[in-house]
Formats: C-alpha cells, structure tokens, sequence
C-alpha cells in the first residue's frame, strides 16, 4: 500500500517527467535525433510512471490535492484519484507506452516536425492523465482543452498537405463545439448546485430539478460523444485519426476519445446525480447507431487508416451499447446488472486501446514502408513483412472478437449483459435491448469482413503495386512496441481474470453494487449460471486440437509431401496482381445489401478501339459512396451557417468608426446588464 | 413443390444395373500407380473433365454420366470444379495450339497420385482433325495418358467403363 | 469422474465420426430423391481416406495463413464438438462456454477460410471469401435474436440448461415463439452450413459457388481436413436444432440407459432433419445472391417476433 | 371431435394467432402472385381452424357453421377465383412493390410492435382466454393494410384487402367470439362478390390498358 504522500510524489516525478521532455524538444529542436530519442524517451519513463499510478489506484490507493493557489477564482486546481480514474490511467498508459516507443522509430521520417511532435506529446499525454484527475469544473475544463489542443498539434504534423489542414481545422471546430456543450453543461450546473467541485454535486445532485439534470445531461453527453466520436458526432475522426502520423492516430483512437466515454460515465452515473432510464436508452441507441454505422463505412473504405478510425466509431459504439445498458439497469435498481453491464463497457473500451494500438501501430509501419494508405495499392505484405503481418493478424482477431483474444471477452460479457435485460420489467425497453442485440451481432459479423478484408487485401496474395514490393520489415523499437500490444491481447483474452478483478473492484466502488459475475482462472460465470466460459480452457484446447489434428496426420501416416505450383486461374497464362480480387470488389454486397446507407454512386467508362467496340482500350471505373449522416445532418448545419455568416458581413462594414462603434454598444449592453 | 414431390414419389430409381464393358473399345497405356493408390480410387475418385478443343460430342456424352440412368457417383465417382480436388482428369478433343498450355497447366496442377484418360478418337489421335493447322496432337503428345476410350463419341457406357477399367484389376471382375 | 470423462469422450467421437455418415446419408437421400441410386452412406469416409494420400499442391503465391487455416478449420470444429450436448446434457465439459462462444467460434473458423480464400490471389477465392463474409454477418443478427428467444425461455445462455429446461416444458410444440425461434435458426443453420438456397453443395460453376470457392486451392490432406470441418459444423448444427427444439430423449443423467435412448433418440432427429434438408434441397432453386438478405432478413423477423412473443404473451 | 383434450386452450388459440401472423409475412416474403395466393389460402385456413378451436372449446355451435363457411369461401373459393384470375392475365411474378422485402419486412414488424402497444388495453380489459392473439390479430389487419398500400398491381392489393378483412374477422373471433352467424354470412357474402367485381375489374383493366399498374390510373384524370 502507498499512502497519498507517496502517490503525489509519483505523479508530481511523471509530471516533471513530461515538463522535461517538453523542455528537451524546445531545446533540441535543431538536432532531430536526439530530440526524437529524448523527447520521447522522456515521455516514455513518464508514462510508465502514470501505469504505476493507475495500478496503485486500482489496487485501493487514492488521494485528493487541492491546491487553491492555483486558478483561485474557480476553486483551486482539485485532483482527486478513485479506481474509476485509476483504471483510465491504465488505459491511457497501456494506450502511450507502446505507441511512444514506436515513435522512437516510426518518427524518424519527421525531420522537420520532430520538436512540434515532442511537445505536443509531451503535453498531449499529462493532459490526458489530469482530466481523468480533475475534481472540479476549471481545472477539469483546462486540462481538457490543453489535451484537444495538444492533439490538433499532433494532427497538423504534416499540415503541408491540404487533407491535413482540413481535416485539422474541421477537429478544431468540433471539439471546440463539444467544448462549448461541455461549458454549458458545467455552468448550468453550477448555478444548480453553487459548487465548483464535481464530487460535491453528486451530492447536491437530487436536490436539483429533474428536468434541469436532463438537459444538462443532454448537453454534457453531446459534448463528451463528440470527443467520443459516437456517431453523429463523429465527423472529425475519420478524418483528423488518419491525417495525424501513425502512433498519435493509436493514441488519438486508443486512448483520447475513451476520456468521451469517461466523462459520459462519469455525469451518468455520478456528477448528475441518478437519471431516468431513457439517459441509458439514449445512450444505447447512439451505440447501437454509432456501432453499426461505424462498421459499415470501415468495410467499404480503401485507406487503410480512415478504415480504423471508422472502426473506433464502431467501437465507441459497442462500448456505449454497455454503458447505457448500465444506466437503464441502474434506474430500474438492478445495481449488479449496471455493475455487470459498466464493467462490460470499461472491459471493451481497455480491450479497445490495445486492439486499435496494435492496428494502428502496425497500419503505420506498413503506410511508413509503402509510402500508400490505399489498401488498393497493397497486397503480398505478409511476406515481406512478416512480423508486422502476423500483428496485424493478431489484432484483425482480436478486434473482430474473435476467441481467445480479448475483444471477445469483452463482447461476450457486453452481449451477457444485455440479454440479461429481460429482468427488467418494461416490454418497450426489452424490445430495445432486443434491436441492440441484433445490431450489436450485426456489427461483430460486419467486424469480422471488414477485418478479413483490412488483412486480407493488405497483407495475403501478390503485391499490387512498385513500392509494395520493396517493402520491408520495421525497425526494432516498431516490432519491440507491436509485440507487447499482440501480447497483450492474447493474455487479456486467455487471462481476463486479471482485468476482470480489478474492474470488479473499481466498479464496485463507484457504483457501490458488486457486478452478478463471479470469476477464476478457468471461469467466468455472469447472473450465476446465465452464462459461462472458460477462456483458458477454450485456447489450451483449441492449442491442442490443432495440434493433435497434426499429430493424428503424421499418426495415420497421411501423405505430407508439398509440391508448389502456380495458382489455379483455369489454366491461363499468368497470375498478376490484376487478377486478384480487390478490396472494392470485396466490399460489393455489403454496398449492395446496404445500399440505402451507402447511396453509391458508379460510374463506368469504357473506351473502346475504333474498329469495334468489343476491343477495349481503357475502362475506368469510378465509385463513391456517400455519408448518410454528413448529407443529411450536416450538410443543412453548414448551409445554414454560410447563409447567416453571409448575412452577418453586412455588419462588416471596414470602416473603423464603425468597429469602435460596436465595441461602444457591447460596452453599453454589458454595463445595463451587469447593473 | 407439391407436383415436384408427387412426381419425385411416383418415379422409381432408374439406374441401370451392372456396367457391362463388352462393347467398348478401351486401351490401358501408361500405369504409374501403386497397388494401395488404386485400391483407395477404386472407392472414390473425383474426376476434372478438360476440353482442349473438343467438338463438344463427347461432352454431350459425359454430361450424360451424371443423369439417374448411368449416375457415376454410385461407383464412388464425381466431377468437381478444381484440379486441385481431381484425382483423375478427363480429356476430350484434339489438342489445339491454345488449350495445350492450359493443359498443361491442368496437369501440373493436379496433385499426384492422378490418372488421366483420354475420351473420343480425336483425344486418341486427333480423330477427323488429325493434321489440322490448329491441332498439336492427341491428348497423349502433352501429357502422360492412362487409358484410351475410343468412340466418335464413345457411349457413356463406355467412357465410364473407361475409367472403371483405370482400376479395373484391384476392383475384382 | 470416469463416467464424466467417458461420456464427453463418446459424445466427441460421435460427432466427429459421424459427421461424415450423415453427409453422406443426405447425399444418398438427394440421389434417391432424384431417382438415381448415389453413392452409398460411407462415401465421405472413402473420399477423405483417399485424400489423406494424395499430395498437396500449393499455390505459390500464399502465406503461412493459408497453411495454418485447415487446422484452424478442424481445430475449431473439433472444440465445438465438446461444447455442444450431443447425447447428455449431464456431461460438464460444457463448462467450456455457452451457445455464444459456440457462434464466435464457429466464425473464427469462417474467418480464417475466408482469408484462405484471398491468400491465393485468385479471383475466385476472394469472390467466394467476399460472399461468405456477407452472409456469415447478415446471418450473425438472426443467430443472435434466436438465441435470446431460446434463453429467455430457458432463463440460461448455457446449452445443457437450455435443453433441459426446453425438455421440461411439455406443450413446447404449442409455443409460438420456440416454433419461430426454430424456423429462424434452421434458416440460419442452412446458410451458415452452405445449404441450398443460400450455397449450393454440389456445384460446378466457380460463379455461383460461396463456400467451395474459397477452398478451390485446396488439396490432399488440408482438402480433408476443410471437408471434415464442414462435416462437422453440418452435424453440429443439425444436433442443435434437433436437441434444443425437440429435446426428447436427450439424457439427463449418465446412465446407461438414459445414454442408450440419447443415441436413439439422436439417429432418430438426425435422420427426419437430413432427410427434411435432402427433401428442401431437392425442391428448391439456389436464390440469388443478393435475395439472400431478403431471406435472411425474414428469418430475422421471425426471431424477433420470437423475442416479441415471449415479452407480450405471458 | 376432441384433438388434444389436455391441451389448454390459450396456449392452442395462440399458437393458431401466431401460424396466422406467419402466414401473413409469408405473403410478403413470397414473389410470384400464385404463391400469395396459396399462402392466403394457408391462412384463411388457419384462421378457420382458430375458429373451430374457439367454437369448440368456447362451446358455440353457431361458430362451428362460421367456421365452415369461411372455411368454403376463403380456402377454396376465393383462392381459386384469384388463381383463375392469375393464370388469365398471364402474369406469374412481378409483383412490383414501391418498397424492398427488407425495408417492407423491417415495416411490417414496427407495424407488430405497434399493434402491441395500441391493444395492450384491449389486452388488460378482456379476461377471455384468447385475449393474447389480439395484437397478432390487429397486426394482421395493419400489415394487410400495408400491402395494399405498397402494392403496385391491383391483384395484389385485392390480396391485401382480403388480409385485412381475415384480421378484422380474428379481432372479432378472439375479442368475442365470433359475431353472429347472420351477420358473419353477410359479410362473407359481401367480400366474395367484392372479390369477384374486382376480379372482372382488374380483367377488364388489363384488357383496356394491357397493364394492372394502379399508379398509371392517374393517367385517367385526362
């Protein structure tokens, strides 16, 4: 056991930590090598410290700081630590510590950024760690906007490329709309409750008006979904995780948009007091929406990265499915079933960070060789870089929630919970549960082709293209980072008992309700008997029958000659990439299937050679599907935007008499209202 | 689905009984098997049909062997899609300049142990055909052949005796 | 103990000794059905034998992936061979995991062959890789909603105490939503195990294959070892449908008598359900590909108004 | 003519509800215009057996007579009126709905849960044993209602019509046993000479424009 001395000093060593890196990138910003090795480096030992702290946490340590020198008009700067923080302190240092050592050498081709990049990451990841710290509204506020501003950095690192810049401008404008939501939502509250400090409001919480805390609810989930990325507020993720260099798209999907869902669970469950099940069924329906819609733009989408980041849409979506069925279950007073559905959502979203580290991280190892995004342009990888082949193999399984990996288990236990939802006695909410069950199995097939498909067309067949075929493995520190990640996600899907006690007891604590899942090395039981599964038993036989299935071969005395040959194509000449089925053929029926979703549009044009038009020069064929959600939600947002801010010019008159005129009347207004 | 039903009830099985191999004309040439290979074939052998330049007479004739009347699968026999899944490759046809590659390939493609027989005259020495300007040669030019029905085209009794008569000797009489 | 040890052993050499014969009993059904004789009953016994001698022959262009996949396929197979009550539901090494872990594992295997399927680089493979995926997820909903339709009832995600407590129930037959949840889940089963009229087994034409297209480059023994596979996933599922929705004579206790009317009562279901395929196999046309969501779509709804009835009608 | 004497009465009704919501969505599942029937045909004569269920067990003679009649007109009546119709205008499939069988299955389930909510009332009021096919009942009615709003083809929207009309009568079966026999003839009488005007009608539509289409009615307008 530390005492709270002990802890503070732990995180006061990583803060100085982080400074110190922040420092080394502003002082090396000529010498990119060792900038490169220190910053990160530095923030590298930081991290490791924060995953002390996280595991302290969890194992029952906690402390609360009130520094009142510190921004003295809110309050003072107020840090507290209980598991809840404790375990996203784990999530966000299991999320950075791989990710900052393959910066070590994935960030070697940034030779001008490479001071930018270590700042901002050396601010980027204390941010992190003091908003799931923070206790009360200003410090919570500053932090929050000292990470999405760190993180707009890190996007615009190659900010010469227009997608950058418009990808970088359009997260500025969201999250900073998710910000002002946020701001809202705070100063209601503490005109509610007169209280700066977030623990008291729980407190003070029933005391305020119900329909008050609904639309604080309302407002705050808008603003915590946007940095989430549930659909439909999630049109900057695909664009901005992609533009940013490969190990801040893992940390940017990994870990930043889980403090969404950490202050989602937090004004849930605690700062606003307990709420009316339709919170947990807003929420779950957003989920089921975000899961849903999240994969099926992942399955059709060509760019490697864009394919992730729609896939952490999707993800953020499984993990809402549990956190509103947490909610729901909790107005209905089924406390263990919360707790069950809560630890389901936290399992999914730590499983989540590994899994989408792991894909990032290795998706930038092959984009940092190939020089491409384009899946089109890939194919043959597995071969020329087999290591980093086999990681993205391993986290393709895991994400698709395949067994033994642990995104099943956090599935498992999410689908446990939610079919568990007949005790509650409300037929309209069973039948909602029931529509989130099917989307939730709908999304995990649909997870599983996209992952067939993000693997297959990348890394099996023949190379599509000139630089594919150069390709080769990455460096140590790349493989060093991907190999803990693969690790990971094997022993938290063959040995989840070690997450589940911890989450057993941070949820217990916050939820004060012990989740209905009882649990060894061999067994998992959720409701008792509901059901069972015993993930070590399910990988060692699943290990051996393989195996002996190999055995009983060379037992039966099967003929163990190999001979290799070409390809059967029906006996043509030549197999080239051209015969390979691409990535956009693959995803064809799912466009057709969810045509109404897609709303495709094709074109195809064929030259042909003068003499007769069944001799075919060139064809080209052209496809693009569009977003339901921008068209239809956004896209009226926009219009309707550019229409008053054309009014708004008028206004603009460039005569200086004019502005100070403004400022005059602004100065009156502000004076009569004071009064 | 009624009337598919009662029709399916009133028919009786048609397939005719023994295969009798007095009227066909069949050659064994090569015979690179061993004794157990043949003896496992004589319980199941998928066969892959290649036409490198057929007058599609024979096809006609093969397709037959699938109907209820000869229904070759009662022997342990079936046609499939791959090469890779054939044991046996049927070859119809003079070989043509263009399908002798393919041929080739068809061979090599097929994992050994394997059989070939050649059906039709034209397979055995290109027939009709024989000395055309698109012709290689028969069948046996391009690759090793097992056994020769003959026949313009041969009578499905015959191509299946043909290819019973691969492993005729291990099956007994 | 040893009873427990032997029973699981002999419901696992069941499935996965007969999971041929019952292939080929379908089979031998089909061609009666359509007046031939067919082979006979053992024909996939003689078929597998044979391939475990023939070489293999690879494609040049695959990874390990493609290597590994044929024992992924049986491996999988084989561990759902013990999930899956055959004879007994008081054997315990159904503690392994529910009817859940029994789909995810089943799509494990779906997902290492699809991605058998693109390894060669041709375009076969991946066309048959593309289909199977898409209707492997569409089916996912319907698997998943007929599931909780079942244990709801049931009270139990687990697979031995669904079909006690279906056992238990003497008017099961008159309950709409377990003749619901059936025809849902027989629908699911026929797609999932490549059945008509979603795959047709037996075709020759690369264009409307789906299950067979991705294993068009097997060959030897990683042929037999994917056939096997799919020999079992057959049994398993045909044995599902038949001990969760008419669980009579499945054992509930070790002895042997009970155990002897389980294997009757199992060739018994096993037979009327391969005999009802080869009958629908016989009568229906493949659907096209993209009718089959339609299909899917509608066995959907029948396992949602499974779910409905079971809310709405106390 | 006792069938299964243990068996309790809700529990048969509810299942003979659920066959008859079946079928229904069998209807829209089906493509050719010969296979509705059938199906239509299926159901009527579920619906007749629901009735012989009630009347046996509910104890009313008068029912059994309903029974049997309806059994006459809707399972073999009006099923070959239509497949006469059928074969004359010499169109098998095509049954050109305005939406996909998905997106109309997706429907036709909202509309099951919609009949749910607006006859939990009717639910919670009636204490007869077969209170629980109501919602299936009135689903009936809905989707029957759907069908011949998403129908294109004026066959197909007579088969819709006489859905409808199979519900309405199982509302009335389940709610309160049947209405009398007088009444219930009249109606029969009344449906099957609707269902043979629109016969001729639809004949005659053909003939004049060489097309059911109704959308193309507007052209009447002139």
């Amino acid at each position: 056991m530390l005492n709270s001395a002990a802890m503070l000093t732990l995180l006061a060593a990583s803060l100085m930590l982080f400074a110190g890196g922040a420092a080394g990138a502003l002082v090396f910003d000529r010498e990119s090598g060792r900038c490169r090795r220190m910053t990160h480096g530095l923030a590298l030992c930081g991290t490791v410290l924060v995953l002390i702290l996280g595991i302290a946490g969890l194992t029952g340590n906690s402390f609360e700081l009130l520094l009142p020198r510190i921004l003295p008009l809110a309050g003072g700067l107020a840090l507290g630590l209980d598991r809840l923080s404790a375990f996203f302190l784990l999530t966000i240092a299991v999320g950075v510590i791989p990710s900052t050592l393959f910066a070590v050498g994935y960030t070697r081709q940034y030779r001008q950024e490479q001071a930018l990049l270590g700042f901002a990451l050396n601010v980027f990841v204390p941010a992190m760690m003091l908003v799931v710290l923070s206790r009360n509204v200003l410090t919570f506020l500053v932090f929050w906007e000292a990470m999405s501003l760190a993180s707009y950095f890190l996007v615009m690192t190659e900010k010469d490329r227009d997608e950058t810049r418009s990808a970088g401008w359009l997260y500025m404008v969201m999250t900073h709309a998710g910000l002002a939501c946020l701001l809202i939502g705070f100063l209601a509250m503490l005109q509610a409750t007169g209280s700066f400090s977030m623990p008291e409001w729980a407190r003070a919480a029933e005391g305020v008006d119900s329909g008050v805390r609904s639309l604080v609810f309302l407002v705050m989930a808008a603003g915590f979904l946007s940095k989430a990325g549930a659909i439909p507020f999630h049109v900057w993720l695909p664009r901005a995780h992609p533009a940013a260099p490969s190990h801040v798209s893992a940390m940017m999907s990994g870990v930043m948009i889980k403090l969404g869902v950490y202050g989602l669970i937090r004004i849930g469950f605690e700062w606003l007091g307990p709420g009316p099940g339709w919170w947990g069924v807003l929420i779950m329906i957003v989920g089921a929406v975000s899961a849903l819609l999240g994969v099926l733009y992942a399955l059709i989408d060509s760019d490697l990265k864009c394919l992730l980041a729609y896939s952490s849409v999707e993800n953020i979506g499984v993990i809402l499915l549990g956190v509103g069925a947490g909610l729901v279950f909790r107005s209905y007073n089924l406390g263990s079933l919360a707790a069950l559905a809560l630890m389901a959502a936290l399992y999914h979203s730590l499983n989540h960070t590994v899994f989408k580290g792991l894909l990032f991280l290795s998706a930038g190892s092959v984009v940092h060789v190939t020089g491409t995004r384009i899946t089109e342009e890939m194919g043959g990888l597995l071969k020329r870089m087999p290591h980093t082949g086999a990681f993205f193999l391993i986290g393709s399984l895991a994400i698709s929630a395949m067994p033994p990996f642990n995104g099943f288990i956090s599935e498992w236990l999410t689908f446990q919970s939610l079919l568990l939802s007949f005790r509650v006695p409300e037929q309209f909410i069973n039948l909602v549960f029931a529509l989130c069950i099917a989307s939730l199995a709908l999304t995990a097939g649909l997870a599983a082709a996209c992952f067939v498909r993000a693997f297959g067309i990348t890394f099996l067949a023949l190379p599509r293209g000139q630089a594919v075929e150069q390709a080769h493995e990455a460096d140590w520190t790349m493989r060093t980072s991907m190999g803990l990640l693969a690790l990971a996600c094997l022993t938290l899907g063959v040995a989840p008992v070690l997450a589940l006690r911890v989450l057993s007891g941070a949820v217990n604590e916050f939820l004060g309700a012990a989740p209905d899942l009882s649990f060894d090395w061999s067994n998992i039981a959720a409701a008792s008997a509901f059901g069972t599964i015993a993930p070590l038993w399910v990988a060692v036989i699943l290990a051996l029958l393989m195996l002996a299935a190999w055995v009983g071969l060379r037992v039966y005395g099967a003929n163990f000659s190999r001979r290799y040959y070409e390809t059967w194509g029906c006996g043509r000449a030549v197999q080239t990439a051209d015969f390979e089925y691409t990535a956009a053929a693959f995803a064809n029926p799912f466009k057709r299937v969810f045509a109404f979703l897609y709303r495709p549009v094709e074109e195809t044009e064929i030259e042909a050679h003068s003499e007769s038009r069944f001799f075919v020069k060139t064809i080209t064929y052209r496809h693009e599907s569009r977003s339901i959600i921008e068209d239809s939600i956004y896209a009226p947002i926009v219009a309707t935007v550019r229409r008053l801010a054309a009014k708004a010019r008028t206004v603009q008159s460039g005569n200086v008499h004019g502005y100070l005129l403004y400022i005059l009347a602004a100065l009156l207004t502000l004076l009569l209202f004071a009064k | 689905m009624k009337l598919l039903l009662r029709k399916i009830l009133k028919t009786p099985v048609v397939t005719e009984s023994g295969i009798s191999t007095v009227d066909a004309d069949i050659e064994t040439l090569g015979n690179a098997l061993t004794k157990e290979v043949r003896k496992l074939f004589g319980r199941s052998l998928n066969i892959r049909e290649v036409d490198p330049g057929s007058c599609n007479g024979c096809e006609l004739e093969i397709g037959g062997l699938n109907s209820p009347y000869y229904d070759l699968e009662r022997f342990g026999l079936h046609f499939v899609a791959s090469p890779r899944h054939a044991d046996c490759l049927l070859v119809t046809g003079p070989v043509t300049r263009n399908m002798a590659d393919p041929l080739k390939r068809t061979y090599d493609a097929t994992p050994d142990p394997k059989i070939v027989v050649a059906v039709g005259d034209c397979a055995k020495d290109c027939g009709i055909f024989a000395g055309g300007y698109g012709v290689v040669g028969p069948v046996s030019s391009v690759i090793p052949v097992d056994v020769v029905v003959s026949g313009c085209p041969p009578h499905p009794r015959a191509i299946l005796a043909g290819i019973l008569m691969a492993l005729r000797e291990f099956r007994g009489p | 103990m040893l009873a427990q040890i032997g029973i699981t052993i002999a419901q696992w050499l069941v499935v996965v000794l007969g999971a041929p014969v019952l292939a080929g009993v379908i089979r031998k059904t089909k061609a009666r059905l359509q007046g031939r004789r067919g082979a006979g009953i053992f024909q996939p016994y003689w078929d597998l034998r044979k391939l475990l001698v023939k070489e293999v022959v690879i494609a040049e262009n695959t990874s390990w992936v493609f290597r590994l996949t044929p024992y992924v396929a049986i491996g999988t197979m084989l561990l759902s061979a013990f999930i899956v009550p055959v004879l007994t539901t008081a054997a315990e090494l159904q503690f392994l995991g529910n009817i859940i872990l029994l789909m995810y594992v089943f799509l494990l295997s779906t997902f290492f062959l699809a991605l058998a399927g693109l390894d060669a680089g041709s375009s076969f493979g991946g066309m048959g890789s593309s289909r199977e995926m898409a209707i492997a997820a569409l089916a996912e909903p319907t698997v998943m909603i007929a599931i909780f339709a079942i244990a709801l009832r049931a009270g139990s995600t687990g697979l031995n105490e669904m079909i006690n407590r279906a056992a238990s129930d003497p008017l099961l037959l008159l309950n709409p939503g377990h003749l619901l949840a059936f025809l849902s889940f027989f629908i699911v089963a026929l797609a999932e195990t490549g059945r008509l009229p979603v795959d047709n087994p037996s075709t020759h034409l690369e264009l409307t294959m789906i299950h067979e297209a991705m294993i068009l480059e097997y060959s030897g023994r990683y042929l037999a070892l994917i056939e096997w596979a799919s020999f079992i996933k057959l049994f398993l599922f045909l044995t599902l449908l038949g001990n969760i929705f008419f669980p009579w004579g499945v054992a509930v206790t070790l002895q042997p008598g009970a155990v002897a009317i389980g294997v009757f009562a199992l060739v018994i279901k096993l037979g009327v359900l391969a005999l009802g395929l080869a009958v629908l196999e016989t009568a229906l046309a493949k659907l096209r590909l993209f009718r089959v969501p339609e299909l899917l779509s509608g066995s959907f709804m029948l396992a949602l108004l499974a779910v409905i009835s079971f809310f709405f009608l106390r | 003519m006792v069938l299964f004497p243990e068996l309790p009465f809700a529990r048969v009704a509810n299942l003979l509800s659920f066959l008859f919501l079946l079928m229904s969505f069998l209807l829209i599942i089906r493509n050719s215009l010969s296979a509705q029937v059938r199906m239509f045909a299926v159901q009527s004569g579920v619906l007749s057996a629901l009735a012989a269920v009630v009347a046996h067990f509910g104890g009313s003679r008068e029912l059994f007579g309903v029974a049997v009649l309806f059994a006459f007109i809707k399972v073999i009546v009006i099923p070959r009126v239509l497949t006469r119709a059928v074969s004359k205008i010499g169109i098998q499939r095509a049954v050109a709905p305005y939406l996909g069988t998905s997106v109309t299955l997706g429907i036709c389930a909202g509309l099951v849960v919609v009949a749910f909510y607006v006859m939990a009332p009717v639910m919670e009021s009636n204490r007869l044993p077969t209170a629980d096919g109501i919602p299936l009942a009135f689903a009936g009615v809905l989707i029957g209602f759907f069908t011949t709003v998403n129908r294109r083809r004026a066959l197909t929207q007579i088969l819709g019509f006489l859905m409808l009309e199979n519900g309405i009568f199982m509302v009335a079966l389940l709610a309160t046993y049947g209405v009398p026999l007088i009444v219930e003839m009249g109606v029969f009488l009344d449906v099957l000479v609707a269902v043979l005007i629109l016969e001729v009608f639809v004949y005659r539509i053909k003939h004049n424009f060489d097309s059911i289409e109704v959308s193309q009615m507007g052209a009447l307008r002139g």
